[in-house]
C-alpha cells in the first residue's frame, strides 16, 4: 500500500492531543513535563513530514526540527531543575499543591 | 426740563441708603435720624418743585396749550441693558400726570414717616431701638426704589424697581428679625409677591415679544390707543401688528394681548394685595408701624393700581382684561371689608381696610371708559389713591402712637383713650371721617367719583360698591369707638397713664389731618386724566363740589351716615349688642374672623403639596434613584470582579485549559465567521 | 512665544507653584499666593482694557491675541491661544475667584501642598480658557480635574474619600466621551485630503464635519462637558463633592470649574457642530430645563448648607446650558452672564458657608439660628449672596436671568415656550429656598448658646467676601459693559451656530 | 559568505559583548571585586546604550538572505528597551548586593543580558527559525531569573508556573507554525506572505490563532495571561519589573511585525476581529482583576495586563502612526511602570512590605517615595500633564485613524475602561495621601542607586510627554519603515 502524508500527520496529531490531555490531567509535575515533550515532538514530526512530502526540494523544516529538539531539551532541563527546587522547598511535586498564589 | 433735579430726587435717597447702610453703625442715633429725615425733606421739596413745574408751568413740553392736553415728558433716559437692538432696558425719568402725582404722595408720606420714626423708634425712656440706623437706611432704600418705580420710562425699569421695593419691604417687615413671627411674615410677603411677579415677568416677556418694545411711551401714547399710529422708534408697527393679530396668536382661547395684560395685572394683584394674593399684607403688619404706614398703606401697595393706570390705554384695547380687574377688585373690596369688621388687632383692621380701599381704586380703573365723562373712573381712581394715601397714613400713624403709648396692638387694651390722648383722638377721628366718606373730607370726593364711574358702567357693581362703602364706614367707626370710647380706660398698676407722644410724632399727625380735610378740593379733573386732557375749562376751589353728581353723592352720604350711626349704637358704650350679633350669625362671624381661612389654604398648598408632594420626593429620587444608579454601577463592577476571580485559580492545569480553550475559540469563531 | 500676553496666564501659576516649593513657612506661602493672584487679576484687567481698546479700534477678527506654536508636529497639535470676549470674561472670573479663594484659605493647615494643588488646578483652568486647540484644551481640562481628588480627599470633611472618588470618576467618565468626540472631530476637521487640524478656528472655517458625524459626535461632546456643567442626570457628584470639599476648593470648583462645562459646550460642541446642535437641541433642552426646576426643588428640602447651595448650582448651571441651547445672540449672552454671575455668587456662598462652618462646626441649618446678631458681617454677606441668587436687581443674578429669559422667549413655538416658562418659574422656587435658609440660619432666636461666644469675620475673610460682593454688584449695576464685551462673539458672522 | 553582514546586527553583537565581559568579570575577578559587579554591569550597559544610540542605526538592511533585517524602527525600539534595561539594572543594584544574592549576582546579569539578546532577535527576525530561537532564549532564562529568590517559596512556585505554561504556549505556537509551514512551504516572512496569497482557509485561521496565542502569552493578553499575576507576585521585584516592561515591549513589537509582515493580507479578513476581541477582553478582565488586588506587585501585574490591551490598540491602526504610537506608549509605559516598581522595590528591600495597606500614610513618612509613586500612578492612569496622558491620547488617535465605526466603539470601550483603571490607581494614591491612619512604614533613606533610578523615571514621566522631541523622533523613525507593505 502507498503511505501518504496523513499516515504521519494523524499519529502526530494524536500525540499532540495526548500531550495536552496529559498536561491537563496528570498531577505529577514530571508527568506533565513528559506530556509537554509529547507535544513538542508531535510538532517536530509535523515539520519533518511537511518538508518531506510537500517541499522535498529544501531542508528548512528539517532544520527547524533540529533546533526544536534542542530547545525542547533545554526546556526540560530547566523545568527539571526548577521542579527540584520546588521539591526542596515544599517536599511535593504534585501540581495541585503549588497553588499558593491565586485570585 | 433740566434733568438735574430729577436726578437728585433719585440719587439722594440712594446715597442716604449707602451712607447709612455702610457707615450708619458708626454714627450716633440722632445723627442718623436727622440725616435721613433731612435727606428725605430735601427730596420732598425737589419733588414738589418738579410736580409744580409739570402741572402749572404751562411749559410746551408738558402741556399742549391749544388742546389743553398734558403730555408725557421723558426727562432723561440712559441705556442700562440692551437685550437686542429694540429691546433695551433704560433707566429714565418719565414725567406725566400720574408720575408727578405719585412723586408728591411718596415723598410727602415718606418724609412724614421719617420724621415720625424719630419719635417712634425709641421707648418712653428715650432708649433707641437697636438697628435704628439700619431702619433709616432701609427707609431710604425703599423711598429710592418707589420713586424709581413711579418715574419708570419703560416696563422693565418698572419691573426692576418693583423687585427692589419688594426686597426693601421684605427687609422692613423683618426689621425685628429676632421675632420669628416677623421673620415668617417677611418671608411670606416676599414669596407671595414674588409669585405674582412671575406673572408680571411673563407678561412683560409676551408683551415685549409681540410689540418689540419696553417703552411706555410706545404703548400708551394716546394716538396708539385710539388706533392712530404715530411711528415712534419703529415700534408702532409692532403694536399695530399685535392689535391686528390680537386674534391671530391665540392661546387657550384668548389673544396674546389679553394674556399679557392679565399676567401683568397678576403682578399688580400681588403688590396691591388683591384676592387671592392678599394674604401677605395683614401679616406684614409685623413690621414697625411707620413702615406699615409708608409701605403697606400709602405707597407700595398702590403700585399695582399705578401699574394698571400706567398701561391703561393698553387695557382699553382688551375689554376682557378690564372686566377681570373689576371682578377681582369688587370681590376683594367686599371680602376685606367683611373681615375688617371682625378683627381685634388695630393694625390688621387698618390693613384690611387698606386692601378694600385699593380694591376701590382697582374697580374704578376697571370701569373707566373714555366715552363716559372722559374716563372719569381713571381720574377717580388716581384721586382716591391720593386721598387714601393721606388719610390711611394718618390712621396708621395714629395707630402707631396708640401702640407706642399702650405697648400692644390689641385694642381691647385701649378702650376710652380720648381723654388721655386728645391730639391722637382728633386726628384719628378726622381720618375715620375721611375714609368713611363724609363731606367735606377728602375721602368723600374721591369715593363719590368712583361710585359715579361705577354707576356709569353697571348698576350691579354700583350697588355692590356702595354696600362696601357702608361697611367701611361701619368698621372704621367700630374701631374708633372701641379705642376711644366703649368704657373708661383703667391704667394697670405700675404704669403711668398713656399720653400724647413727642412733637416728632404728633406733628405729622396734624399735618396729615389737615391734608385729609382739604385734599378733597384739589381739582383733580384738570390734573390727572387718562389721556391728559383737562376736564374743566376753569377751575376754582369748589370745582369738585360743582362737579358732583348729587344723586350718587347723597346716596353714598346716606349710606355712610347710617353705618356710622349703627356703629355708634353698637360700640359707643359698653353693651351686649356686639356679642348678640356674633352669636346670631356664628358661621359668618367665624369665617370673617378667620379671614375665610385663606392662610390655612396657603399653608396646605405650600407645606403639604409643594414641600411634601414635590420637593421631598424629588430629593429622595435624586439621592436614591439618580445617585443610586451611579453607585449601582460601581457595585456591579465590584461584584463582577469578585465573581470572575476563580478564573485565576492558581492551578497551572486550569490556566492551560483556559489558554487552550481561548486559542481554539479564537480560531474557531473567526473560521466560522469567514464561512 | 513669550511676547503673547495670554501665555502668562499659565506661566504665572506655574511660577507660583515653583515659589511654593521654595517657601519655608506659611507666611511666605501666603505672600506668594497673594502676589500671584493679584498679578493674575492685574493681568486679566489689563487684558480686558486692551481688548476693548482693540475692538474700539475696529478689530473685527474672531479672536484676538492669537498665536500658535507647533507642539506635536506630525499630529498637527499646536499650543494655539486666542481670546474673545467670552474667554476674557471667564479669565476675569477665574482670577477674581482665585484671589478670593486664597484669602478664604488663609489659615489652612499644610498650606504648601494645598496651595500647590490649588494652583495646579487654576493652571488648568486658565489654560483651558486661553487655548483654541482641542488637544491642548482637553489636556488643561483634565489637568484641572485631577487635583480635586487630592484637595477634597486631604483637606475635606465628612465622607470625603467617597465623595472625592465619585467626583473624579464621574468627571473622568464625562471626559472619556469627550476625548472620543474630540478625536472624531479631528478626523473630520478638514475636507477630504485637507490638512487635519485641532485648531477650533480653522475647523469652524472648514465646516467640514458632515451632518451624520455631527449627530454622532455632538451628543458625546455635549454630555462630556455637560457632566462638568452638572447637567441632570449626571449632576450627583456635585452635592457630595461640594459638601465634602474645603472652602476654597468649593469656591473654585463651583465658581470656575463648573464653568468649564458650559464654556466647552458652546466653544466646542455648539461652535463646531451647529447643525447637530440645532437639530438635537430639544433633547438637551428637556434635560437642562428639568434640571433647572429639579435642582431648585431639591434645594428646598435640604438641611445641609452646602447641599442647598450645590443643588442651587445644579439649577443655575442648568440655566446656563439651557440658554446655550437656545441658540440665539441674546440667550447665549445671557448664558455667559449667568456663568459669570453664578460663578461669583456661588463662590461667595461657599466662602461664607466655609467661614460659618469654621465657627459653628455644623452646616445643619436646624442647629443654627440668629447668627445675624452674632456675626453681622457674615450674615449681611449671606443675605446679599442670597439676594443675588434669587435675582434681585442691582446684583448679577437678575441681569443674567433676564437676558436668558428674553433670549429664550424669542422662540415662538410651543415647545420652547413651555420650557422657558418652566425655567422662569424657578425664580419663585429659588426665592423659597433662599429665604428659608436666610430665615432659619440668620434670623430668629439664637438656637445654640455656645454660638454666642463666636466672633465675626477676620480681615482676610472680610477681604475675600468683599471682593466677591463688589464684583457681583458691579455686574449687577453696569451690565451693559459686560453684555457688550460678550455680545460681539455671538454675531451671526462669527458664531456659526447663529448663522444657521 | 560576507561577514560584513554581521555589522548589520551590531546591536545584538553589542549585547553579546557586554554579556561576555560581564561573564568574564564574574568568573575571573577576585571575591571582593565582585561586589562591584552590579556597578560594572550598569556602567558597561550605559556605555552600550549610548553607543547603540549613536552607531546603532544602520538604516534598512536585510542580512543573511533576509533572515535578519534591521531598520531605523528596529534600532529605535531596541534603544527604547536599552533605556528600560538600564533603569532596571540601576534599580536592581541594591537587591543584587544583598547577602542573599552574593553567589548568584553574576548569573542574574548574564541571564538578563541573554534574554535581552533573545528579544533583539525577536524584533529583527524575518524568519521563523530565528524568531523561535529569539523567543525561547528570551523566555527560558527568565524562568531561572524568576526562581532567583532561593528561599522564598513563592519564587519557585512562580518559576514552575512560568516554565510550564511557557513551554506549553511555545508548543502551541510551533504547532501553528508547522501548519503555516505546511501551507506556505517557507519560514521566511516575506515568502510566506507571498505564498499564502489572499485566500484565508480554515487551517490557516487556526494556525494564525495558535501563533497569536503564542505571542499573546508573552504579552499576557487575556486569556493567555493567567501566569502573569502569579509570576509577577512571586518573582523578585527587579525581575518582575524587567518582565513587565522589557519583554512586553519586545513581544508587542514582534507581534506587530508578524501580523503585518506575515499575515498582512488577512488583516480585515481574519485577525482584525481577533484583535478587537482580544483587546476588549484583555483590558476589561485586567481591570476587573486589578480592582480587588491588595498585593502591590500582583496589582501592577493586572494593571500591566490591561496596559497590554492598550498597547495592542497601536496595532489595529495598522499604519506608521499606529506603530509610532505603540512604540511611544511602550517608552512611556517603561518609565511609568519602572517608577512604580522602583518605589515598591525600595520599600520591599527596606521593610519587606508589599501590601497596599502598608502604604497607608506613606506621604507623611516618606513624602518623596509617595510622590514618585503618585506620579507613576497618574501616568499609568493617563492623567495630564504626565507622559501617560499623551501616550494614551496618541494611541487612541492612531487607532481611530482606521476610521470604521467598529473602531469608535472599540475605543469607547477602552476609554470607559480607563475610568475603572483610574479608580484602582487612585486607590494607591488614596492609601498614601488620604488615609488617616498612622504610617505603617517608618521614614527611611533609600539607597542612592534606587533613588537615582526613581529620579530618572520621574524625570521621564514628566518630560516625555511635555517635550515633544521624543514622540516626533519616534514617528520620524516609524515613517521610514516598510513594514506595512502587505496590508490588504
Amino acid at each position: 500500500m502507498e503511505i501518504t502524508m496523513l499516515y504521519y500527520l494523524i499519529p502526530s496529531l494524536i500525540m499532540f492531543c495526548c500531550g495536552v490531555y496529559g498536561f491537563i490531567t496528570r498531577r505529577n509535575m514530571i508527568a506533565i513535563l513528559i506530556s509537554l515533550e509529547l507535544m513538542l515532538n508531535s510538532v517536530d514530526i509535523n515539520f519533518a513530514v511537511f518538508n518531506r512530502f510537500l517541499f522535498p526540494g529544501e531542508l528548512e523544516g528539517m532544520f527547524f526540527t533540529l533546533f526544536a529538539i534542542g530547545i525542547a531539551a533545554a526546556e526540560t532541563a530547566l523545568a527539571i531543575a526548577i521542579i527540584i527546587n520546588v521539591f526542596r522547598v515544599s517536599e511535593k511535586i504534585d501540581v495541585s499543591d503549588v497553588t499558593k498564589m491565586k485570585f | 426740563m433740566e434733568p438735574v433735579i430729577p436726578i437728585i430726587i433719585l440719587a439722594l435717597p440712594l446715597t442716604m441708603f449707602l451712607v447709612l447702610g455702610l457707615f450708619g453703625h458708626k454714627m450716633k442715633h440722632p445723627v442718623a435720624g436727622v440725616l435721613g429725615t433731612a435727606g428725605m425733606g430735601v427730596t420732598m421739596v425737589l419733588a414738589y418743585i418738579t410736580a409744580f413745574t409739570y402741572f402749572f408751568s404751562g411749559n410746551p413740553e408738558f402741556i399742549d396749550a391749544d388742546t389743553h392736553t398734558r403730555l408725557q415728558a421723558i426727562v432723561f433716559n440712559v441705556d442700562w441693558l440692551a437685550f437686542t437692538d429694540s429691546l433695551v432696558i433704560r433707566l429714565g425719568f418719565l414725567l406725566d400726570p400720574i408720575s408727578a402725582l405719585l412723586l408728591v404722595v411718596i415723598t410727602t408720606i415718606s418724609f412724614m414717616v421719617h420724621l415720625y420714626s424719630n419719635g417712634y423708634m425709641r421707648d418712653h425712656h428715650g432708649v433707641w431701638e437697636t438697628g435704628f440706623q439700619r431702619f433709616y437706611a432701609f427707609l431710604s432704600l425703599f423711598s429710592f426704589s418707589m420713586l424709581g418705580l413711579v418715574v419708570a420710562t419703560n416696563i422693565f425699569q418698572m419691573y426692576i424697581f418693583w423687585e427692589l421695593v419688594g426686597a426693601s419691604s421684605y427687609l422692613l417687615i423683618g426689621f425685628y428679625y429676632t421675632k420669628p413671627s416677623a421673620v415668617s411674615a417677611s418671608k411670606k410677603a416676599f414669596i407671595v409677591t414674588r409669585f405674582a411677579d412671575l406673572g408680571f415677568l411673563l407678561g412683560i416677556l409676551v408683551l415685549s415679544f409681540y410689540t418689540g418694545t419696553f417703552n411706555f411711551t410706545d404703548f400708551t401714547s394716546t394716538e396708539v390707543a385710539e388706533g392712530v399710529y404715530r411711528v415712534s422708534e419703529g415700534t408702532a408697527e409692532g403694536i399695530r401688528a399685535m392689535i391686528q393679530n390680537s386674534a391671530a396668536p391665540m392661546f387657550m382661547g384668548a389673544s396674546v394681548l389679553t394674556w399679557a395684560l392679565v399676567l401683568i395685572f397678576m403682578g399688580g394683584m400681588g403688590k396691591s394685595a388683591m384676592m387671592p394674593l392678599h394674604i401677605w399684607l395683614p401679616d406684614a403688619m409685623e413690621g414697625p408701624t411707620p413702615v406699615s404706614a409708608l409701605i403697606h398703606a400709602a405707597t407700595m401697595v398702590v403700585a399695582g393700581v399705578y401699574l394698571v393706570a400706567r398701561l391703561f390705554p393698553l387695557y382699553l384695547m382688551e375689554e376682557a382684561s378690564l372686566n377681570i380687574i373689576v371682578v377681582v377688585g369688587a370681590l376683594t373690596a367686599l371680602y376685606a371689608a367683611m373681615v375688617a369688621c371682625t378683627q381685634i388687632d388695630i393694625k390688621r383692621v387698618l390693613a384690611f381696610s387698606t386692601i378694600s380701599q385699593i380694591a376701590f381704586m382697582m374697580v374704578s380703573l376697571g370701569v373707566a371708559r373714555p366715552e363716559f365723562h372722559h374716563g372719569l373712573g381713571y381720574m377717580a381712581g388716581m384721586f382716591h389713591l391720593f386721598t387714601h394715601a393721606m388719610f390711611k397714613a394718618l390712621l396708621f400713624l395714629c395707630a402707631g402712637a396708640l401702640i407706642h403709648a399702650i405697648g400692644s396692638n390689641d385694642y381691647t387694651a385701649m378702650h376710652g383713650l380720648r381723654k388721655h390722648m386728645p391730639i391722637t383722638h382728633i386726628t384719628f377721628l378726622i381720618g375715620c371721617l375721611a375714609i368713611a366718606g363724609i363731606i367735606p373730607f377728602a375721602g368723600f370726593f374721591s369715593k363719590d367719583e368712583i361710585l359715579t364711574a361705577t354707576l356709569g358702567h353697571s348698576t350691579l357693581w354700583y350697588v355692590w360698591m356702595s354696600l362696601v362703602a357702608g361697611l367701611t364706614a361701619f368698621y372704621m367707626f367700630r374701631l374708633y369707638y372701641l379705642i376711644f370710647w366703649w368704657k373708661e380706660h383703667k391704667v394697670p398698676a405700675g404704669h403711668h397713664a398713656p399720653h400724647d407722644q413727642p412733637w416728632t410724632m404728633t406733628l405729622p399727625l396734624v399735618i396729615l389731618a389737615v391734608v385729609s380735610c382739604l385734599a378733597g378740593f384739589v381739582p383733580f379733573g384738570n390734573l390727572v386724566t387718562w389721556n391728559g386732557e383737562e376736564m374743566f375749562e376753569s377751575v376754582s376751589f369748589i370745582t369738585n363740589l360743582k362737579a358732583l353728581d348729587w344723586t350718587v353723592a347723597s346716596v353714598s352720604l346716606a349710606v355712610a351716615v347710617v353705618a356710622i350711626l349703627l356703629a355708634t349704637v353698637m360700640y359707643k358704650k359698653e353693651n351686649p349688642l356686639p356679642s348678640k350679633m356674633k352669636n346670631a350669625l356664628p358661621a359668618l362671624w367665624r369665617w370673617c374672623h378667620h379671614r375665610f381661612y385663606w392662610d390655612e389654604l396657603y399653608m396646605f398648598i405650600t407645606h403639604k403639596i409643594i414641600f411634601g408632594c414635590i420637593s421631598k420626593p424629588i430629593a429622595w429620587f435624586d439621592r436614591h434613584i439618580v445617585d443610586g444608579t451611579m453607585d449601582g454601577i460601581a457595585y456591579v463592577v465590584q461584584r463582577s470582579s469578585y465573581a470572575i476571580r476563580t478564573l485565576q485559580s492558581g492551578n497551572i492545569q486550569k490556566y492551560v485549559w483556559v489558554y487552550l480553550i481561548g486559542a481554539l475559540l479564537l480560531g474557531a469563531v473567526t473560521a466560522v465567521c469567514l464561512m | 512665544m513669550f511676547s503673547n500676553i495670554l501665555i502668562y496666564f499659565v506661566i504665572i501659576p506655574l511660577l507660583m507653584l515653583a515659589g511654593f516649593a521654595l517657601c519655608r513657612n506659611d507666611k511666605q506661602i501666603r505672600a506668594v499666593a497673594v502676589t500671584g493672584s493679584i498679578a493674575l487679576m492685574a493681568l486679566s484687567a489689563w487684558l480686558l482694557v486692551d481688548y476693548l481698546a482693540l475692538r474700539k479700534a475696529g478689530e473685527t477678527a474672531e479672536m484676538l491675541y492669537t498665536g500658535s506654536w507647533e507642539w506635536f508636529g506630525p499630529l498637527n497639535i499646536c499650543l494655539a491661544v486666542g481670546v474673545d470676549g467670552v474667554s476674557i470674561a471667564m479669565l476675569i472670573l477665574s482670577s477674581i475667584i482665585v484671589f478670593a479663594g486664597s484669602f478664604a484659605s488663609w489659615k489652612i493647615d499644610n498650606a504648601r501642598h494645598f496651595f500647590m494643588w490649588l494652583l495646579l488646578l487654576s493652571t488648568g483652568v486658565f489654560g483651558f480658557f486661553i487655548t483654541v486647540d482641542l488637544f491642548t484644551m482637553f489636556m488643561f481640562y483634565e489637568v484641572a480635574l485631577i487635583p480635586m481628588y487630592l484637595l477634597i480627599g486631604q483637606w475635606g470633611t465628612g465622607r470625603k474619600e467617597y465623595s472625592a472618588m465619585k467626583l473624579t470618576l464621574m468627571l473622568m467618565g464625562g471626559s472619556a466621551f469627550l476625548m472620543l468626540s474630540l478625536i472624531g472631530i479631528y478626523y473630520h476637521s478638514a475636507p477630504e485630503g485637507g490638512q487635519l487640524t485641532w485648531n477650533i478656528l480653522e475647523i469652524s472655517q472648514n465646516a467640514s464635519i458632515s451632518k451624520d458625524w455631527q449627530y454622532f459626535l455632538f451628543p458625546m461632546c455635549f454630555v462630556g462637558f455637560g457632566v462638568l456643567g452638572a447637567m441632570f442626570p449626571f449632576h450627583t457628584w456635585s452635592p457630595d463633592g461640594h459638601a465634602c470639599a474645603p472652602t476654597a476648593v468649593s469656591m473654585l470648583h463651583a465658581g470656575v470649574l463648573m464653568k468649564l462645562g458650559g464654556y466647552g459646550c458652546f466653544r466646542v460642541a455648539m461652535y463646531l457642530m451647529p447643525e447637530a446642535a440645532n437639530d438635537l437641541a430639544w433633547i438637551f433642552l428637556i434635560l437642562t430645563g428639568v434640571s433647572v426646576v429639579y435642582g431648585a426643588f431639591s434645594a428646598c428640602v435640604q438641611t445641609d448648607l452646602k447641599y442647598i447651595n450645590a443643588y442651587s448650582s445644579v439649577s443655575h448651571c442648568g440655566m446656563v446650558l439651557f440658554a446655550i441651547l437656545m441658540i440665539n445672540t441674546t440667550a447665549l449672552t445671557g448664558a455667559i452672564m449667568q456663568m459669570l454671575s453664578h460663578g461669583l455668587m456661588t463662590a461667595l456662598f461657599f466662602a461664607l458657608i466655609g467661614m460659618i462652618y469654621g465657627r459653628t462646626h455644623t452646616r445643619d441649618i436646624r442647629l443654627m439660628g440668629g447668627l445675624m446678631k452674632i456675626m453681622p458681617f457674615l450674615g449681611v454677606g449671606y443675605v446679599i449672596a442670597g439676594m443675588a441668587s434669587l435675582g434681585l436687581p442691582g446684583l448679577s443674578g437678575f441681569v443674567a436671568e433676564m437676558t436668558i429669559f428674553v433670549g429664550s422667549f424669542e422662540h415662538a413655538d410651543m415647545f420652547h415656550r413651555t420650557f422657558t416658562v418652566i425655567a422662569c418659574s424657578s425664580i419663585v422656587i429659588t426665592a423659597v429656598y433662599i429665604l428659608r435658609v436666610v430665615g432659619k440660619l440668620l434670623f430668629g432666636p439664637v438656637q445654640d448658646e455656645h454660638h454666642l461666644q463666636l466672633t465675626d469675620a477676620t480681615w482676610w475673610e472680610r477681604l475675600s467676601v468683599i471682593t466677591l460682593i463688589v464684583s457681583v454688584a458691579a455686574i449687577g449695576c453696569f451690565p451693559n459693559f459686560f453684555e457688550s464685551l460678550i455680545k460681539f462673539t455671538f454675531s451671526p458672522e462669527i458664531f456659526r451656530a447663529i448663522g444657521l | 559568505m560576507d561577514y560584513s553582514q554581521f555589522l548589520a546586527m551590531r546591536q545584538e553583537l553589542g549585547v553579546l559583548i557586554v554579556f561576555l565581559l560581564v561573564f568574564l568579570y564574574d568568573t575571573f575577578m577576585p571575591k571582593k571585586a565582585l561586589n562591584a559587579t552590579a556597578g560594572f554591569t550598569a556602567i558597561l550597559f550605559l556605555l552600550f546604550t549610548v553607543a547603540s544610540f549613536v552607531w546603532g542605526n544602520v538604516g534598512t538592511v536585510d542580512a543573511f538572505s533576509g533572515m535578519y533585517s534591521t531598520s531605523p524602527v528596529c534600532s529605535m525600539i531596541k534603544n527604547i528597551l536599552n533605556v528600560g534595561v538600564l533603569i532596571v539594572l540601576i534599580q536592581s543594584v541594591r537587591w543584587t548586593n544583598g547577602e542573599l544574592m552574593t553567589v548568584r549576582r553574576g548569573e542574574f546579569y548574564e541571564l538578563l543580558l541573554v534574554t535581552l539578546f533573545g528579544m533583539y532577535l525577536m524584533i529583527s527576525a524575518r524568519h521563523f527559525l530565528l524568531f523561535v530561537i529569539g523567543l525561547e532564549s528570551a523566555s527560558l532564562p527568565l524562568a531561572a531569573m524568576v526562581a532567583m529568590d532561593k528561599n522564598r517559596y513563592e519564587s519557585h512556585e512562580a518559576a514552575i508556573k512560568y516554565i510550564l505554561t511557557a513551554v506549553f504556549s511555545s508548543a502551541i505556537f510551533m504547532m501553528g507554525l508547522s501548519f503555516v509551514y505546511g501551507l506556505a512551504g517557507s519560514l521566511y516572512f516575506n515568502d510566506i506572505a507571498l505564498q499564502l496569497g489572499t485566500q484565508a482557509d480554515t487551517l490557516l485561521v487556526v494556525a494564525l490563532a495558535f501563533v497569536i496565542s503564542g505571542v499573546g502569552f508573552k504579552l499576557s493578553l487575556v486569556p493567555f495571561h493567567l501566569w502573569t499575576a502569579d509570576v509577577y507576585q512571586g518573582a523578585p521585584t527587579s525581575v518582575t519589573s524587567y518582565l513587565s516592561v522589557i519583554s512586553k515591549g519586545a513581544a508587542a513589537f514582534a507581534f506587530l511585525v508578524i501580523l503585518v509582515q506575515v499575515f498582512g493580507q488577512f488583516y480585515s479578513a481574519a485577525w482584525e476581529w481577533m484583535l478587537y476581541a482580544l483587546i476588549i477582553v484583555t483590558i476589561t478582565v485586567g481591570n476587573l482583576f486589578a480592582i480587588r488586588q491588595k498585593n502591590m506587585k500582583r496589582f501592577l501585574a493586572f494593571s500591566s495586563i490591561s496596559q497590554a490591551g492598550y498597547i495592542m490598540l497601536g496595532i489595529v491602526g495598522c499604519n506608521e502612526m499606529g506603530l509610532a504610537a505603540m512604540m511611544y506608549y511602550i517608552l512611556v509605559y517603561i518609565f511609568s511602570n519602572l517608577a512604580a516598581f522602583g518605589v515598591i522595590g525600595a520599600i520591599e528591600n527596606q521593610t519587606g512590605k508589599v501590601d497596599m495597606t502598608d502604604y497607608n500614610g506613606l506621604s507623611r513618612s516618606n513624602p518623596w517615595l509617595a510622590f514618585a509613586m503618585m506620579l507613576a500612578m497618574f501616568s499609568l492612569a493617563g492623567i495630564p500633564p504626565f507622559a501617560g496622558f499623551f501616550s494614551k491620547f496618541f494611541i487612541f488617535t492612531s487607532a481611530i485613524n482606521q476610521g470604521s465605526t467598529a473602531i469608535y466603539i472599540l475605543v469607547l470601550i477602552a476609554l470607559i475602561n480607563t475610568i475603572a483603571s483610574l479608580y484602582y490607581y487612585l486607590l494607591v494614591v488614596k492609601a498614601m495621601y488620604i488615609s488617616p491612619e498612622e504610617p505603617q512604614i517608618p521614614a527611611f533613606r533609600s539607597a542612592c542607586s534606587e533613588r537615582l533610578g526613581m529620579w530618572i523615571c520621574v524625570a521621564g514621566v514628566i518630560a516625555l510627554g511635555i517635550v515633544s522631541f521624543f514622540y516626533n523622533s519616534i514617528i520620524e523613525a516609524a515613517a521610514g519603515s516598510n513594514l506595512f507593505a502587505f496590508i490588504g
